[in-house]
């Protein structure tokens, strides 16, 4: 019954903050309820069973990404500059009829998944999370099933951070990050 | 379940992705050491070094066919052949590339870079065993390529078509990703192919191989969001809205670089997906990749027709050439994959050289790439429009050049499984293709120059990279036959169960 | 492992939550708010500022270490489940994250290399 | 305690992803653009952990770590494109970007 | 049977020729210009090897060379000659150094003109010499790139438009033809047998009569629009009008006829059921292109125009004579072909002639010629009178032949045909006689050069080989007969289709 209530907290919350992320003016409002949302999700995570992904959900989505998001929104400024145009003449009303039969179709699936894929195996992971853990569980997984993965990720980071390095020597090139040589912007300018 | 047992690590599958890394990074650190010289000669240096080190790893393992690293990766000769290709585009980019930026005053070590780990998120594309794996490699070399396409600092269009490059490739992301997310809730896992024992190491083709046909309703939903994640990398329709942008907006090689190389990972994971993976579902993803394909053939041959720069004209084209791929991957059938594969290597050939010489011919900060911008080429620098010549044919599809038979194997594929009508399109638009190669023709060979002819300082580099393509895009189409064997050895996938394996012979 | 076990952060977010609303509220009620025009001006030396955009210009050096930040960030999601099992894992657990360090620390000694987190111009 | 089913926690992702969907076609501004598509990965995050509960394995949970690091990645990079335009002309809206040109 | 392959040395002596000159400098122009009436000489002598030794009175296929060339998908190089196709390579061979003769005045862009008329000789050859479908398509498609090339880049007028138009109608109609090709292909897999693109084997292929109406279709539209047969002919008149001669002359000589060619060799033999069925058609197809090709070709002003007309009409009489479904019918076309190729040809070369002494092509600016160049106006009354079947000469011996056996099968369809001649003896007398007889109106006239040693050596033996051909058909006649002969019983015989599998097996 509690769990049920949870839920039902966390279903209305988490689908209101997205709902209100649609409505939102502003891009820190929106920003905001993006995080709200996902805060909610961690709840939905630990309902489930998952605490450690609940756990990182707040540390590193809610936490630190969003932060980025909202750091780079407030002090860009941007929440000034938006101004709801459209640039294709039924573009909304397409998305919102693409939308609206995606979410249907997701959810009557969603609904009726579980007789899709067979048993309910919620007892297994909780027994899991009993012995030796949800942590432990998780830790020897990803350590030896899915090692590539795990290795893998550190060449996405790796893109990332030397994309970041070229990106930011592109903002402008008054901020001479290595000494760079007067870049061809600068020809054009003048 | 889970006690720890420590998998057993076997690093042939992954040398070249390795290599390449590792390759990077040295690159990047042995840059800030030497500091500023006016000639970094050293940097392609060691990016060739590094591909050719790559290549050599991934023909190494030729002929091979096993799962590596707890079924992560497979080994096999599809695999090989992607990645010695995606080696070879990675060599042509870096040398086209290195005179561009000395042109454009833009070298830096983060290019070289980028393209390594571009082509070793390429490479892992390729031989990814797990839906998950091939998520991560898709998103590495995504991320290297945003990146690369904002990479001229000249023009802010760079960086706003890597905008609209980007909103659209982590859009479609998550739409593979949902995907994902399905497979591993109606199989259980992300593997591709999964153990002898479905229910303990389950994965699609065992649980494909296993289960009754009821249970496949959400693995098929989650087929549809799959192809439309993959869909956008290949630039199908209408997941093609950020290819014309990002073609036009990207350093030339880099788009030459994206056309063959974005392609042929993306087109490596649909076939090993679709083609293998998911035969038995072929009755369901069939009529979805046929509309798709039609519609990508059409419009992409249609509104190539109505451009007037080169790159979104190419880049137009390129979208043809996606759908006239997907003819054969309708097909299914082994002459299907291993005309895919023909197809890629030499499509992708003949599209570097093709923006190599766009390349060369755009001039400092690409200031000439409208079409009227190549009125009298031939009398100004006629081996610059010989090249394109050959290469344009051989995208059109006329016969000596490799491109015609690409198509004819690619055609062929889907006469062969009664697709005839797919193909029929396929033949019309061709023509219409053909229109728009024709028009850049016209202007090269049948229109005088306007005002004097400017020299074109053509780097060694750049033509030899002419030369190359232009060798093999003839070569090829004089002589498949080597090529076209490999890509047939490597139409082997590795099948761990009987019922995965390919189609049966027989139109 | 049951959500009770969550009760305490639960009482923690609601305690600190009421903390900080009553805070405000009554330092809101408590304070003298004696307003004057003056005060009420942006400055108050008579120079009005005029409305120009000021949050341009901000050194790219700001995003540039948030961003890098994210990224080393990142490693912990890692790091944490690795060392709850470094025990087990033994020295295949050592070398796996060592080669996933190694990796990064290569990244990192780029970017501290070329500039990346120089905080003077 | 009892459990609530599955569905209904699929059923709430399938709703946030199509939200996302809809914000991410509907909105104008890149930066909020970028929020819709994360509120997709976190739909789909939530479906992971889902299946993760109803096939008994913590493998859906570890997906969602290798999901958090490619937003992540993509957040990184993407904010920097976007932080490169907005810089160098003050706005960040797509139109302006002169997009979706055919 | 002969020890030098005479037939594969024609086929690529133009080739090696023409990589040779790349060699030369363009500066060079006297060089270029005499090492390609060398080579093509040479291409004529070796092709008169190919005369020598072949023997009369067998309808097979004779001096057959066969290698294997991409055996994966059973593609050979298969070359080979029967009555059909000796005297179109024949003609191809003696017309090509009058061509050569005839481009003397070119001035601009030697090299590439010389090493594009080379290389189309080798397409052209290649056409008529493939015995492998793959290798046919690549020839077919080959001439099409030269040829572009010669009418956009020597051409007059609007040559841009005529070179498109050429270009985009010929690859539109092949690549039908390539879709068909490709659907035999997969129908000729045997049980036991792997698909094959070899001529030979395909002939006598089963196939159901709906599928032969579609693939003789997807032929047709190939070998109609080169033909061209009346709905599909509006390149023709743009693009011989805008060739250089000799592109105008190899355009009616000999491009023309590889679209008749076509339809006996491959849309006769490989679908006799569909080609029996639909001759009606095609018969009224004809007799409306002779009628309406002769009509229009009264009323032009433009004389290279009016002669473009002309081949219209006169393919008609080919087509005719190649469906009515007789033996007189099939040799009096293939005759025909030979005719006309060498008729037009002439005509071509005389207009070329008329066009370099007065840089025009318009009638109304000639006028009394004949008192100025009266050898020219003497051999230009021959090929006239040779071009509307005078009996004596060439062009009596195939129409008369085609007419009666018109006659013989269909009865008072002849009539309409009939008036053809007549009309065309209307418009080719009247034009003739407007531009050599009555009064010198324009002074430009009064002084021209007649004929130079150059334009002897070219017409001495064309009008020779006019006259003989009228004379004494028979040599002729008699290796064209056993070959038409055979595609006449597979036309008109089903029955004949199994026993044709081993057709080419002739000693």
């Amino acid at each position: 019954m509690i769990a049920l209530i949870i839920f039902g907290a966390v279903f209305v919350f988490a689908l209101g903050c997205s709902i209100a992320m649609l409505f939102a003016k502003n891009a820190v409002h929106t920003a905001l309820f993006l995080v709200g949302s996902q805060v909610a999700l961690a709840v939905a995570f630990l309902l489930q069973g998952a605490h450690f992904v609940a756990a990182v959900q707040i540390i590193i989505y809610a936490g630190a990404i969003m932060v980025l998001f909202l750091f780079v929104v407030m002090l860009l400024g941007v929440d000034r500059s938006e101004v709801l145009v459209e640039p294709l003449p039924a573009q909304r009303q397409l998305a919102l009829a693409l939308g609206a039969l995606l979410a249907a179709g997701i959810t009557y699936i969603a609904l009726t998944s579980v007789d899709l894929i067979g048993a309910d195996r919620t007892q297994d992971l909780a027994a899991i999370n009993r012995n030796p853990g949800n942590v432990l569980a998780v830790a020897r997984t990803l350590f030896s099933r899915y090692l590539l993965g795990f290795e893998a990720t550190s060449v996405l980071l790796v893109a990332a951070i030397v994309g970041v390095m070229v990106l930011a020597r592109r903002v402008d090139s008054v901020t001479a990050l290595g000494a760079e040589a007067p870049s061809s912007e600068e020809r054009e300018v003048a | 379940m889970p006690e720890f047992t420590p998998p057993q690590v076997q690093l042939a599958g992954v040398a070249p992705e390795i290599t390449l890394l590792v390759s990077a990074l040295i690159l990047l650190i042995v840059d800030t050491l030497i500091g500023e010289r006016p000639n970094r000669w050293f940097l392609p240096v060691m990016a060739t070094a590094g591909l050719v080190l790559a290549g050599a790893f991934a023909a190494s393992t030729w002929g091979d066919n096993e799962l590596q690293l707890s079924g992560a990766i497979a080994l096999d000769g599809f695999a090989s052949f992607v990645k010695i290709s995606l080696a070879v585009f990675g060599l042509l980019t870096v040398w086209v590339g290195r005179d561009y930026l000395v042109r454009d005053a833009l070298e830096d070590s983060e290019f070289y870079a980028l393209v390594l780990l571009a082509v070793a998120g390429m490479m892992l594309m390729a031989a990814a065993a797990d839906l998950i794996i091939m998520f991560l490699a898709l998103e590495t070399f995504s991320i290297a390529l945003y990146v690369l396409v904002a990479f001229k600092s000249g023009s802010l269009t760079s960086q706003e078509s890597a905008m609209k490059y980007f909103l659209l490739g982590a859009f479609s992301s998550a739409f593979f990703l949902l995907g994902i997310a399905l497979t591993y809730g109606a199989v259980g896992s992300t593997a591709l192919y999964g153990g002898r024992d479905p229910v303990s190491e389950p994965g699609i083709a065992s649980f494909l191989s296993t289960s009754p046909t009821a249970n496949t309703g959400l693995l098929v939903l989650a087929t549809g969001f799959l192809i439309i994640g993959l869909g956008f990398k290949i630039a199908a329709v209408p997941f093609h809205a950020w290819t014309p942008d990002a073609y036009q907006g990207a350093p030339s090689p880099i788009t030459g670089f994206m056309a063959a190389g974005t392609k042929f990972a993306a087109f490596a994971a649909i076939l090993r997906l679709f083609d293998a993976t998911l035969f038995s579902l072929r009755a369901e993803w069939r009529p979805l990749v046929i509309a798709i394909a039609v519609a990508t053939m059409i419009i992409g041959s249609v509104l190539a027709v109505v451009q007037d720069d080169i790159k979104r004209l190419l880049a137009y084209s390129s979208i043809a050439h996606a759908g006239f791929i997907l003819t054969a991957v309708i097909a299914a059938n082994d002459r299907g994959v291993s005309g895919a594969l023909f197809y890629l290597a030499t499509y992708g050939l003949a599209v570097l050289g093709a923006f190599a010489v766009v390349s060369v011919v755009s001039g400092q900060d690409e200031a000439r790439v409208r079409l009227a911008g190549y009125k009298g080429l031939f009398f100004d620098h006629p081996a610059l429009a010989v090249a394109l010549t050959l290469f344009l044919l051989s995208l059109a599809g006329v016969p000596v050049t490799a491109g015609f038979f690409g198509k004819l194997v690619v055609f062929g594929a889907a006469v062969q499984a009664s697709y005839s009508w797919v193909v029929a399109i396929g033949v019309i638009t061709s023509a219409i293709a053909a229109f728009f190669y024709l028009k850049i023709m016209v202007r090269m060979y049948l229109e005088e120059s306007e005002g004097e002819s400017s020299p074109l300082p053509i780097g060694r580099l750049a033509a030899g990279v002419i030369a190359i393509t232009a060798v093999a895009t003839i070569g090829f189409g004089v002589v498949p036959g080597p090529l076209l064997r490999a890509a047939e050895d490597a139409t082997m996938f590795f099948q761990p169960a009987p019922e995965t394996g390919q189609a049966p012979l027989g139109g | 492992m049951t959500l009770s076990a969550y009760l305490p952060i639960l009482l923690l977010i609601i305690i600190s939550t009421i903390f900080a609303v009553a805070s405000i509220f009554v330092s809101s009620k408590l304070a003298p708010s004696r307003w004057t025009f003056a005060k009420r001006l942006p400055y108050e030396c008579g120079i009005v500022p005029e409305q120009s955009d000021e949050r341009e210009r901000f050194p790219v050096k700001f995003y540039l270490v948030a961003m890098l930040f994210i990224i080393f960030d990142i490693e912990t999601v890692f790091l944490y489940p690795w060392a709850v099992v470094y025990q087990e894992l033994a020295v295949f657990g050592l070398i796996e994250m060592v080669v996933f360090i190694v990796i990064l620390l290569a990244a990192y000694v780029y970017v501290w290399r070329r500039g990346g987190l120089e905080w003077a111009e | 305690m009892t459990e609530v089913a599955p569905g209904y926690y699929l059923a709430l992702a399938g709703l946030m992803f199509s939200i996302g969907v809809i914000g991410a076609l509907v909105r104008r501004n890149a930066i909020v653009i970028f929020m819709f598509i994360e509120l997709m990965l976190n739909a789909v995050n939530l479906m992971f952990v889902t299946f993760s509960r109803i096939r008994g394995s913590v493998d859906g949970q570890i997906l969602v770590f290798f999901v958090l690091v490619v937003a992540a990645a993509e957040a990184v990079v993407g904010l920097a494109i976007i932080l490169v335009i907005v810089r160098r002309r003050s706005s960040a809206n797509v139109d302006d970007v002169s997009l979706l040109r055919w | 049977m002969n020890d030098l392959p005479f037939l594969d040395l024609t086929l690529f002596l133009p080739l090696v020729g023409a990589l040779v000159m790349v060699l030369i400098p363009k500066r060079w122009e006297a060089l270029l210009r005499l090492a390609a009436l060398v080579v093509t000489t040479a291409t004529f002598v070796a092709s008169l090897g190919v005369l020598a030794s072949f023997e009369s009175g067998t309808p097979g296929f004779q001096q057959v060379t066969e290698l294997s060339w991409i055996p994966e998908w059973g593609i050979g190089y298969i070359t080979g000659v029967d009555g059909v196709s000796l005297w179109m390579i024949m003609l191809t061979t003696f017309l090509m150094p009058l061509c050569i003769l005839t481009s003397w005045t070119i001035k601009t862009q030697v090299k590439p003109y010389f090493i594009l008329l080379l290389t189309l000789e080798t397409g052209m050859l290649g056409v008529f010499s493939s015995l492998d479908m793959f290798l046919f398509y690549v020839f077919w498609e080959a001439v099409l790139v030269p040829m572009y090339f010669l009418i956009g880049m020597w051409g007059h007028g609007r040559r841009v438009y005529a070179a498109m138009k050429f270009f985009l109608f010929t690859l539109a109609g092949s690549l039908f033809m390539l879709l068909s090709i490709l659907y035999l292909y997969f129908a000729s897999q045997g049980s036991a047998a792997a698909p094959t693109f070899d001529y030979r084997s395909l002939v006598g292929t089963p196939l159901a009569l709906e599928v032969q109406i579609l693939l003789f279709l997807g032929f047709f539209a190939s070998f109609a629009v080169k033909v061209p047969l009346v709905p599909l002919h509006t390149w023709l008149p743009d693009a011989h009008t805008e060739a250089p001669t000799a592109g105008s002359v190899m355009l009616a000589a000999v491009l023309l006829k590889m679209g008749a060619y076509g339809l006996i060799r491959f849309g006769i033999a490989f679908f006799p059921d569909a080609a029996r069925l639909l001759a009606p058609a095609i018969i009224a197809l004809a007799i409306v292109g002779i009628l309406y090709g002769a009509l229009i070709a009264i009323v032009q002003h433009d004389v290279k125009r009016l002669v473009a007309y002309s081949s219209v009409a006169h393919l008609g009489f080919v087509v005719l004579g190649l469906f009515v479904g007789t033996i007189q019918g099939m040799s009096g076309g293939i005759l025909q072909m030979l005719n006309h190729g060498l008729s037009t040809g002439a005509l071509f070369l005389l207009v070329g002639a008329l066009y370099d002494r007065r840089h025009t092509r318009e009638i109304s600016e000639f006028g009394g010629l004949a008192r100025s160049v009266p050898v020219l106006a003497g051999i230009f009354l021959i090929v006239v009178l040779s071009s509307l079947g005078l009996p004596g000469l060439n062009g009596f011996a195939g129409e008369f032949l085609v007419l009666l056996a018109t006659y013989q099968s269909y009865g008072w369809w002849v009539i309409p045909a009939t008036f053809g001649i007549v009309l065309a003896a209307i418009y080719l007398l009247w034009a003739y006689q407007r531009v050599f007889h009555g009064a010198v109106s324009i002074e430009a006239n009064r002084n021209l050069e007649d004929f130079r040693m150059r334009e002897y050596v070219m017409f001495v033996p064309l009008v020779a080989l006019i006259v003989a051909i009228g004379v004494y058909p028979k040599p002729f006649l008699e290796r064209i007969e056993p070959s038409a002969k055979q595609i006449v019983r597979q036309l008109n015989d089903a029955s004949v289709i199994p026993e044709t599998r081993g057709l080419a097996e002739a000693p």
